[in-house]
Parts: structure tokens; C-alpha cells; sequence
């Protein structure tokens, strides 16, 4: 069975919630990062429905204090892989919002040029491996990060976002298990929405939590109540520890909801009305936290407000430098099918690359590790 | 310059490349003691986190080799048979394949991912499948099939060194039957340069792999009754060297394709497109193409051995092109 | 006789099949639910027994659809995106395709696996790919490409019908777009029959499913100058109607492919291999093969409709050929 | 954790052997089949050593309690999977050794006509879905029969056998989470055999036994000593028994040893001579169940030696039989690989097939069912 880590709110009453030993400052930037999701993804929704963005979009609303958390977690060079519901693991890991939005236009000043879109929205330069398209699939290639900071012996971890549905597909298992047999460094986070598209998770998964699996790996299987961000960020902390001192991988469960529907377009025949309030009025991630905030005397409404304010002027920037950027032309059309090579895959250049120069021993590790740290360290 | 099997080539590459650069690893099921032997004593030089043993899960390599390439390192993944990828395609196409596109171009995925295909030692349907079509049909992938010792070592150097996916066939019969002299120094063999194995001016035989020896036994046969057959062997299909073939053929006049795949939709079909594109208005006759009938391999030695392209058959197919 | 879409269509036909034989099924994601309407009331009728919702488990579906038909039912799989295929390539191609063939034709697998392919709705790579070329290659196996709504009915019943594992590729745009009066009775449309959609001297063009739509519009422009194109929807790939292609191509001695899979193996490589073999004599150029370019599906809408063939691009590559 | 069924030898002392009550007959009947599955894979190594036979090869010597106990526990109707080591699992499903031995030759007279081999060998009519080439491949077609069964309510069990090495495929964890949400009558018999090809299961397994696993799918997880006929039979009887009750798979893990290498040619760097030899020596399934058959008083040395000498005369007509037929000819190449079409799908015929008939409700399951009712009841 897995172990259940009682959200600090049930704790409040005596000691007031758990601050895992972050600052104030911490607290609060955890606090931001929440809202630049929240208003972020309101946004998107909007433009959506106004027709000035489209696509297959996927909304975090509700979940924010997972990717927060858990992304607080992490160390300068660590990585994380993330799911057709990415744009809040973005956010969290630092990646900006006017490349990301003008990703999701399809505008060639986005993430990837536009060519990914928001289910491919990726930076490898702040260690976000890739939202991506298939479900689960993102868990064979975080165990391969791992696997890569594992064989040259560097000190970095992998974090794997996947969603209760994925816990199902058959790269969950072998992508687990490959981790626990090589205690690789790497953090399995499920993200149990209690809905996998138009259904609920109880249709698919035969046992009460996705965490109780760790047990079929001889891995630690976590609860943790996903509304709340400092329970998150306390489970996922001790797991990160855990993989970066060599111990290897956990399997935290995050039970959480998702306020919107699948993909923006959901007629939601699946749920209630009532039910879809009733869990915003009572797990608001952000309305708790707000809350603890106050209650820890580290914040009133005022400075909350600003912080609001202050986000929500930069989600309109991101908007703005999305809508007034250009649209891909055709010459990029057909480049980044390779490296180093035309889109037949014939070599481009006649120059050697680094690849070809013999790299001295020592230097291994640093040339290895030097793309995915390009970047500092992530919100919170 | 010491003889040296096909496989035992492949080995000098990979501790070579290895050796070479830190960031070179091997993944795969069993390579400790390699069933091949491709692998043999890598483990013993290098170790347990450079020889990397997997459990049987093809997903997780192949998934595995992409994420290590994309915190920088340079993974070698072995699957033992082709057939067995079939349970790693969204790993291999959807991911590794697409992530640099995907991503508008801002990743380096130096991946091999080796393998072996073909037919011809009774191992039946599910231990024979030659993929290399659908490979081809993978933008974001490479693709190399080499056909002897010299070539096995000098395009696996470059596989490794290459920066983007590669999908490395080797062939079960040529791990033993191919061989010769094979320097121990550090050569490459560049990727989309076609060989031309045998000169000739009559017709123009395109043998993939193993089928380039099927090709020049046949050339041999086609020799002593005055038809010169020219046979290349193009090393790898994407890039593909349409250059060296079309120029032939604009000679020849005429083109048979040889492949162990099966015949619809396969490579064949892609280079038949090709030789009519480049060379329709030279050409005699169209292009030949055999290749494995649309069945899956069957076990017993005389119907499999049916199942492949033989060299009295390409001879035949050569002897009627010209009548 | 009603008008439906595409996608009406296709739920009538199952509909229909699941009342005249208890033995037909269906099982997938999210099907009770249906996200594009295929499904949709089925579950209401038939219940969970017939309409069987699975996890986020594709090689669990294909492969159960294949033990089920191997005790005698007739189970209809779906898979949301083609692509997610590509998560069951080992039960599909390894398995299903090659079962009767390896057990010496002691097995009967009536088996339907559908699912949705093409681009134009802004999915991006992962969502878009169609890979009619790789189960082509797979002997076993039928494929079939539906481009209306009447097809859509008549060629599923023929699918459910069928004895042997049909991959059932419909078109996401189309699911939609093409709508015309469908029979309410029951009646089929004929695996191995290519339809001629237009009937012309000048040239003749081969539409894949969507493809086709492009090429009729390219036809029309094309007739503004006097040049009158033959239209052909293959409907079945395996089997391929290849007569009525010869026949259309020795006519009018020129022939352009369409297609929305990546160029490189596609198969419209197959098609120029088959028409060049049959109709080389009658061929004034070569084959022309237009097709989403080698490069994954970009997400961009300016992008992607650069990556589709488009009317003009047919009609552009018809003055040429007539040139 | 897995429930430990005790092995029946360790109670013998107290109680004797429990039969679970199987008569005289019958237990004398599982000893032959194990005997016909040991002799005829003897006989499969010499004439393999002699080239009189080909292919790839995996004997099942050492295991043979585990296909006979678990197919003594099906009935008339049920079916079974198999892996690449197969020949165990279809005799002990009542195959004949006269065409098993001609496939095995790829002669036209065995059971694929020689388009099999020993790796996809298969007999639809005796409710065998074949060996399999493909590590796990078969669970979820296990699952898929079970589903068959469940969607036309029929009263047909499935049994899947796989490897330890398959419990870490992706097919694993897909088919058994499939059968476990919708409770569908199959039973997972996992043979442990402690390697997968060239290593130690340790290797791959995180945690102690396979059967673990069950616990992650919900469903129970039995460990059993799979050198012990009974055993396996009374593990196997009541998982089959809750599956045709409706309530679900069950996940068995017989643990077990080959005493052959992996495939014939098998150099087995990877295990001692020693090993092997103590194995041999201790846990033989066929010395063990002599051992119980003679304690029970069912029967002497002599009749145990007659069944023996009947077996062998037995093997010894297969391999007559095989090496007489003939070749298969090219005739047969291009033929089944569509059912009613030829090599290219095209139809071979205008009859209507039975599909296109209109089949009356009340005759489904029976039209469904016949094919792989065709045979009698297995072995035991
Ligand atoms: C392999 C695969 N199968 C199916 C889909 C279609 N699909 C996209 S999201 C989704 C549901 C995912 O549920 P879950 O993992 O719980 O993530 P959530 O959407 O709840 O965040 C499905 C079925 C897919 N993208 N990939
Ligand atoms: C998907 C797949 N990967 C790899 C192989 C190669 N292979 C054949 S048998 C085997 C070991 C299987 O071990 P286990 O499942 O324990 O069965 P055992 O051989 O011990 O009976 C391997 C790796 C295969 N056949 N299929
Ligand atoms: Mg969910
Ligand atoms: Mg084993």
C-alpha cells in the first residue's frame, strides 16, 4: 500500500502547514508560479474560444500546485518530461510565457518554431524535455535521461509528469521497472485527474491508487493530496533526495482534478456541473494556498493582489508578442529534420562536427551535460 | 591488416567509438554475453554502466536511448531481431524520430539504434522481418544496411558519430559469412555514397545487404554467357545515394532490384519511384524488383529458401529483361 | 434516403452489423462516449458487453481483438489516431497479420481495426500520420481507405464481414466534410474494386482517400483548360484494384500520385511500381508522386497546409507532364 | 505480497501428497504427460545434435510440472497460450507427437504444415493459440480469448503462459490490467525459471517474485513450487475456478528451472555446470511425483516403467512419422495467408462466406464456440 502524506492542511489546525524549510520568498514565488498557470491557461482558453488560437489544447486549470511543487523541487540541471497537458509543467519549470504562447499560435517565435504546437512544446535549455502527444510516452525517455546522468556518473535528476490514464499503458511498466532495476535518479509524479479523457479513472485502474504499483517495482509509492502545493513539494523533495543520492526512483501519486474539460471543444457528457463546482469551490490549489499564505502570516490580500496583477500583465505581453509575431514561412518548411544534414538526410556541410573531434576523458561530463544547463534554475 | 568477420567488425567499432568518447554507451537485452557476439567483451573493458543490461523491453530501450541522448550522451541500443522494434515503434518513430522537428530543430539525438534482420536460418515469421521500408517512411530517422566486414565497421563509426537517430540493420547471415581484411585503424565510411560492387554495361542489379551477394553471384552466371551486369549496393536508403544509381542506370538502360523485404510497399517500390524519376527516359524496359513474396517467412528451410531472392532467379530476370 | 456524413455512416454500418451478428463487437477508448461520432449511441443499445471501453492500452486492444477472434467472434477495435498504432505494431503486424499464415491456415481472424488518419486539423505530428505504407507491407493484413460516406458504410460492412484482420483507416476530415445520401438498407462495397471518380483522356490521377477530393478540385480546373483528367479512388489498397489503373493509364499514358503519408516508402511508391510494370510501354513521363514532403507534420497551420498536397499543386504537375 | 502455496512434498511427511481429489486414473495420467513432454524433448536435443532437425529451439526439460498440473486444471473448451518454449504446453493440452514432431522438421504433414516451426506451433482445434516467437506476446491475446468468452457469455476459460522475462514487457502489464478491470476468466500462469536467456531473472526484478505483481492489478498473486505437479494442479484448478465464476483472473508464478540452455546451441556462459547439476539433482518434477505416486500407493516401480517404455515407443513413431513425410512444396508457399482470397487479398471465390449469412440470435455462442471445441479434453 502506498503511503499517504496527510495534506498539511489537516495539520494546520495545531502547527500550521509544513513549510518543508523554504523562505518566504520561496513561498511566495510558489505562490506566482501557480498564478502565471492560472492566468495563463485562462487566457488560452479565451483566445481559443475567440478563434485566435487553435489546435489540440489541453488545460492545467486546477492542477497547478503539481507541476509547482513538484518542479520546486528540482536542482539547476535537473529535467523533467511532460504530457499532452504541459503548458503548467512549463511554467513551472521556468520556460517563459511569450515563447510559449506564441507556440501555441503556431507563430514562428514560439518554443519550437511552431511546429510543435502545445502538445509539443519543449526547451531543452531549461530541461523540459518535451510535452508530448502520446500518453505515458514520456516515461521511457525521462528513465533515459536518468540513465544518461546515471552512466557519466553527473549529479542530476529526472522528473516524469504522466497522467492517472497513462498509468495503464504498457511504457509505464517498462519504463518503471527499467528505473527501479538500475535505481536510476528519476521521480515518477502521476497526476491522478480522476479522468483519462471521457472517462473516469475507475473504469480503468482495477486498485484504489496509482502509488500502490511502486510496490510491483520495489519502489516507494507516494500519496499526496495535489491541491495542496507544499505537500507536493514535500513528497517530491524527499523522492528527488532519494534519486540523487543513488537510492533510485519513486512513484508519487498527485490526486488532483481538472477544472476544464479534457481539451478545449470537451462536452464533458462524462461529469456534472455540480460535480466540476463542487471541486473548485473545495480544491482550488491557489485559493488554498492563498489561504495558508495569510494563515502563516506571510502575505495579505494586498501583496497576493500585486502579485496577481503583476502576472496577469505579463500573460497580456505574452499575448501580444504571440499575436504580433509572424507566421512560419515556407523556408523553414523543411529544415530540423536532421542535424548536421538536408531534409534527405545528406550531409549539409563538409565540416567535422564536435561529435568527430576526440573528447579528452575529463571533459565528458561537462560537454554532456552543457545543453541542459544552459538555463538557471526554475520557478520556486 | 587482420581478417575480420562482419561481426567481429562491428565489434572493433563500437569498442573503438567507445573507447574514443566517454558519452558512448551500449543498451540493450543480454549484450553482456551477446548472443551475436557483437558486443562480446565490451562489458568485460567497460563495464556495467557503458554495457548497459536491459530487462526484455523494447519500449524502454528505445525510449531510454532518446532521453540519454538528450541530456547529451551518445547511447547504442541493440534490438536483437528487427521484428522485436515492432513493440518499440512509437518509441523509435513517434519520439526519437520526430523530437527535432517537433521541437523546431533545438535538439541533438545521436542514437543508434542497431539491429539485425533477414531471413535464411529457419528462424521463421516472427524472427526474419526486414523494416527498413518502414524506417524509410520516418523522416527524422537514417537508415544503413551495410553488406561486408570493411563497410559494417566504417558506417557503424559513422552511425556513431553521426548527430541525429540511426537505424542500423545488420544481417544475421553475413555475421559469419562476411569476411576480410579489415584495418584496425580508425576509417569512416560516409553515408549516402552507393557502391558500385562490379562494373558492367548491360543492366544495372541493385542488391540490398545480403542480396548484393545474391546479385553478384548472378552477375558471375549472367558473365559467362557475355551479359555484364553492374551491382550497387547503396549502404544506406535514407540518405539515399540516387546519384550513383541513376547515373547506371542512364547507362545500363535497364534495372533489377533485389531485397529480402517483402515485395509490396517495400524499399524496391521506393527505388523503382526513383530510377523512373531520374533515368525514365533511358530506360529500356522497367525496373525489375525482387523481393520476398507478400507472406510472411515460413519456417521450413525449403519454403523459406523459395521465399528469398536466389541468384538463378535474378539471372533469369536479367536474361528476360534483355530479350 | 437519408443524407449522412461520413461518420454516420460508418455508425450505421456498425450498427447494422452488430444487429444481424451478435458475434461483432466493439472495443476501444472512449468509445462509449465517441469522440468523433463513429460510436456514439452504440453503447445505449448494446450495452458494455458489446461496446467494450478498454484503458489507454493499445497493444492490449489489438491483441485482444486477435485472441477474440481466434475463438470465433468478430471483434471491431479502434484506435483514436492512426498513430497510437504504432503502440500495437507487434500485435498487429507480429501477431494478427502473420497468425494464419504461421499456424498453416488453421486460423480465421475476422477482425476490424479501425482508426483515423490524415492532417489538416492542426494536430501536429503525432496526431496526423497515416500508415497505409506499413501495413501494406505487412502480408496478412488488408487495408482499406474509405473517401465518402457511402464507401464508408458499404466498405466497413465488407471489413466486418471479411475473414481476415482489416486495418480500417478513416480520415478525420472527412468525418465531417463528406456527406451524401447513404442507404438505410444493407449493402456493400467490395474490397479490390477502385472507383473511378471522374472519367478523363489526358491523365490519370490516384487520389488517397482525402487525396481525392484534392485531385477532383485539381480536375476541375484543370477541364477550364481543355485537359480532361481521370479520377481513381482505390478504395482498398490490399487488395489493389491495379486493373482498373492500368487500363486508365494505358488510356491516357500519364499518371499522378496523391497522397497524404510522407513521400519517402509511401505508397505511392507502390502505386508507380505497379503502374510502371503493367503500363510502361504506354507511358509518355514518369509517374508523378505528390505527398505530405519527408518531414514530420508541423503544428502550424501555415505549415501543415504547406506539408498537404494541394489542388494546385496537382494541376501544376498535370500542365507539366503534359508539357 | 504473494500467498506461498506450501509444496506438497513438505506436508507429505504428516498427511501425504493431497491430490486434491483426482482419482488413481488421473494422477496417472498427469505422470504420463509429463513423461511424453520429457522423452519427446530428449529425443527433439539428439536428433537436433544429429541435424536431423532444425530451427530455433527451446526445450521445456525441468518444467514439465507446469504445464501438465495447469492444463489438468482446464476443461473441454478452454484454451491456452503459449510462449517460444511450447512444446511442454501442447502436449500437455492433448497435441499429438506425431504431426508436433514433423512441424518441428517442417514437414508438410505437422501441425502448420511446416510454416511454423517449433516457435508458433499451434493447434486451433485443441484450443491451443500457439507458441509464440514474441516475449509476452501472448497475454493479451490470452486476454482477448478470455474477452470472447466474457462478450458472447459463454463458459470458457483462458490460460496464458509466459516467462519471468515477460513479466517486464510492456504486454504484461497491458493485458493483465485489461483482464483485471473488465474481470475477465483468463489465469496468467507465470513460469519462472529464474533466466531469460543469458541472465539471471535478479537482473530484471526488482522485487521478489513475479507474482507480486497481482497486487497491482488487484487480482490475487500465487507462488507455487513448480516442480510439484500437484501443486500447480490445485493453484491452477482454484484460479481457473474463480475465473469461470466470474470473478477474475488470477496471477500464478511457478517457479521452476530448465535444465537444457536457453535454446539447443545454448553455450550458457551465464550459469555453472554446477547449478545445473544440483538442480537435476534435487528438483525434478518426473523423480518427484514417482516419488509421491509410489508413497501414495498408486503405483510400483514396474508400472511406472511400463508407462515409460509406452511413451517412448511413442516418441519414437513421431519421429518415424516426421522424418517420413515429405517436404512441403512451393504449391503451399503462396497459400493461407488470407482466408477466402489469394496471396494478395484479392477474393478467391464468389460464395458467400458463413459471415454473410444472417446468423439467428440463439446460435452465436454455439457457432462461435465450435472451432475450439472441435477436440476432446486434454491430458490429465
Ligand atoms: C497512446 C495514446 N493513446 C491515446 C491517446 C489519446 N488521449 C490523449 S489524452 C488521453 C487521456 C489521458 O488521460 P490521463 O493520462 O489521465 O491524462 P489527463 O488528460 O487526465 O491529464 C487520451 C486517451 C494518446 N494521446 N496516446
Ligand atoms: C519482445 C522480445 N524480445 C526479445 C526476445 C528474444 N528472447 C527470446 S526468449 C528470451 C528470454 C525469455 O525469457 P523468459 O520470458 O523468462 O522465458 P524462458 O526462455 O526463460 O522460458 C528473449 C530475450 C523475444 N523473443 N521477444
Ligand atoms: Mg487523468
Ligand atoms: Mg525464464
Amino acid at each position: 500500500m502506498a503511503t499517504l502524506i496527510q495534506p498539511a492542511s489537516d495539520t494546520a489546525a495545531s502547527t500550521g502547514p509544513e513549510r518543508h524549510g523554504l523562505s518566504d520568498a520561496r513561498l511566495l514565488e510558489l505562490y506566482r508560479t501557480m498564478l502565471r498557470i492560472r492566468r495563463f491557461e485562462e487566457r488560452v482558453k479565451e483566445l481559443f474560444l475567440e478563434a485566435r488560437l487553435y489546435g489540440s489544447v489541453h488545460l492545467y486549470i486546477g492542477e497547478e500546485a503539481v507541476a509547482t511543487g513538484a518542479c520546486a523541487a528540482l536542482e539547476e540541471g535537473d529535467v523533467i518530461s511532460s504530457t499532452h497537458r504541459g503548458h503548467g509543467h512549463c511554467i513551472a519549470k521556468g520556460l517563459e510565457l511569450a515563447p510559449m504562447m506564441a507556440e501555441l499560435m503556431g507563430k514562428v517565435s514560439g518554443y519550437n518554431h511552431g511546429k510543435g504546437g502545445s502538445m509539443h512544446i519543449a526547451s531543452l535549455d531549461h530541461g523540459m524535455l518535451g510535452a508530448n502527444g502520446i500518453v505515458a510516452a514520456g516515461i521511457p525517455i525521462s528513465t533515459g535521461a536518468a540513465m544518461g546522468f546515471w552512466v557519466r556518473g553527473s549529479q542530476e535528476v529526472a522528473l516524469c509528469f504522466f497522467g492517472d490514464g497513462g498509468a495503464n499503458h504498457g511504457a509505464f511498466h517498462e519504463g518503471i521497472n527499467l528505473a527501479a532495476v538500475l535505481k536510476l535518479p528519476v521521480v515518477f509524479v502521476c497526476e491522478n485527474n480522476q479522468y483519462a479523457q471521457y472517462h473516469a479513472l475507475q473504469q480503468d485502474l482495477p486498485i484504489e491508487n496509482v502509488a500502490d504499483r511502486g510496490a510491483a517495482y520495489g519502489i516507494p509509492g507516494v500519496v499526496v493530496d495535489g491541491s495542496d502545493v507544499l505537500a507536493v513539494y514535500g513528497a517530491v523533495k524527499t523522492a528527488v533526495d532519494r534519486a540523487r543520492s543513488g537510492a533510485g526512483p519513486s512513484l508519487i501519486e498527485a490526486k488532483t482534478y481538472r477544472f476544464e474539460g479534457h481539451f478545449l471543444g470537451d462536452p464533458e457528457p462524462y461529469r456534472t456541473k455540480e460535480e466540476v463546482a463542487q471541486a473548485r469551490a473545495s480544491r482550488d490549489p491557489i485559493v488554498r494556498f492563498s489561504a495558508a499564505l495569510q494563515q502563516m502570516g506571510i502575505s495579505g490580500v494586498e501583496r497576493l493582489q500585486e502579485i496577481d496583477d503583476a502576472v496577469r500583465a505579463d500573460v497580456e505581453t505574452a499575448v501580444e508578442f504571440g499575436e504580433s509575431s509572424p507566421e512560419p514561412g515556407p523556408e523553414i518548411l523543411l529544415t530540423d529534420i536532421y542535424s548536421g544534414a538536408d531534409a534527405d538526410g545528406r550531409e549539409s556541410s563538409g565540416e567535422k562536427t564536435e561529435a568527430e573531434q576526440v573528447v579528452p576523458r575529463d571533459r565528458v561530463t561537462e560537454v554532456a551535460s552543457r545543453e541542459v544547463r544552459a538555463q538557471g534554475p526554475q520557478a520556486g | 591488416m587482420p581478417e575480420a568477420t562482419y561481426s567481429q567488425a562491428l565489434n572493433m567499432a563500437l569498442r573503438e567509438e567507445m573507447r574514443r568518447d566517454e558519452r558512448v554507451f551500449c543498451l540493450g537485452e543480454d549484450i553482456k554475453d551477446s548472443t551475436y557476439g557483437v558486443t562480446r567483451g565490451l562489458y568485460d573493458e567497460f563495464g556495467a554502466k557503458r554495457v548497459v543490461g536491459t530487462p526484455i523491453s523494447e519500449a524502454a530501450i528505445a525510449g531510454a536511448a532518446l532521453g540519454a541522448a538528450a541530456v547529451g550522451m551518445r547511447p547504442v541500443a541493440e534490438f536483437m531481431y528487427m521484428t522485436f522494434m515492432m513493440c518499440a515503434m512509437d518509441q523509435l518513430v513517434n519520439q526519437a524520430a520526430k523530437m527535432k522537428y517537433m521541437f523546431g530543430g533545438k535538439a541533438v539525438l545521436p542514437i543508434v539504434y542497431r539491429t539485425m534482420a533477414g531471413a535464411g536460418r529457419a528462424n521463421a515469421a516472427q524472427h526474419t522481418q526486414s523494416l527498413e521500408a518502414w524506417f524509410s517512411h520516418a523522416p527524422g530517422i537514417k537508415v544503413v544496411m551495410p553488406s561486408t566486414a570493411y563497410d559494417a565497421k566504417g558506417l557503424l563509426k559513422t552511425a556513431i558519430r553521426d548527430e541525429n537517430p540511426v537505424v542500423f540493420i545488420e544481417n544475421k547471415v553475413l555475421y559469419a559469412t562476411a569476411k576480410e581484411d579489415v584495418p584496425e585503424d580508425d576509417y569512416t565510411v560516409p553515408f549516402g555514397k552507393a557502391a558500385i560492387r562490379r562494373q558492367g554495361r548491360d543492366v544495372t542489379i541493385i542488391g540490398l545487404q545480403r542480396m548484393g551477394e545474391v546479385a553478384l553471384a548472378a552477375a558471375d552466371q549472367l558473365a559467362g554467357e557475355g551479359i555484364e551486369a553492374e551491382v550497387i549496393d547503396p549502404r544506406t536508403l535514407v540518405p539515399l545515394d540516387i546519384d550513383t544509381i541513376a547515373t547506371s542506370v542512364q547507362k545500363t538502360h535497364r534495372a533489377v532490384l533485389v531485397h529480402e523485404a517483402h515485395e509490396r510497399a517495400g524499399f524496391g517500390a521506393e527505388l523503382v519511384t526513383q530510377i523512373v524519376t531520374h533515368a525514365f527516359d533511358y530506360l529500356d524496359a522497367p525496373p525489375v524488383r525482387l523481393a520476398n513474396p507478400n507472406v510472411p517467412t515460413p519456417f521450413s528451410r525449403t519454403l523459406e529458401e523459395l521465399s528469398i531472392p536466389s541468384a538463378a532467379q535474378v539471372a533469369e530476370a536479367v536474361r528476360t529483361l534483355l530479350k
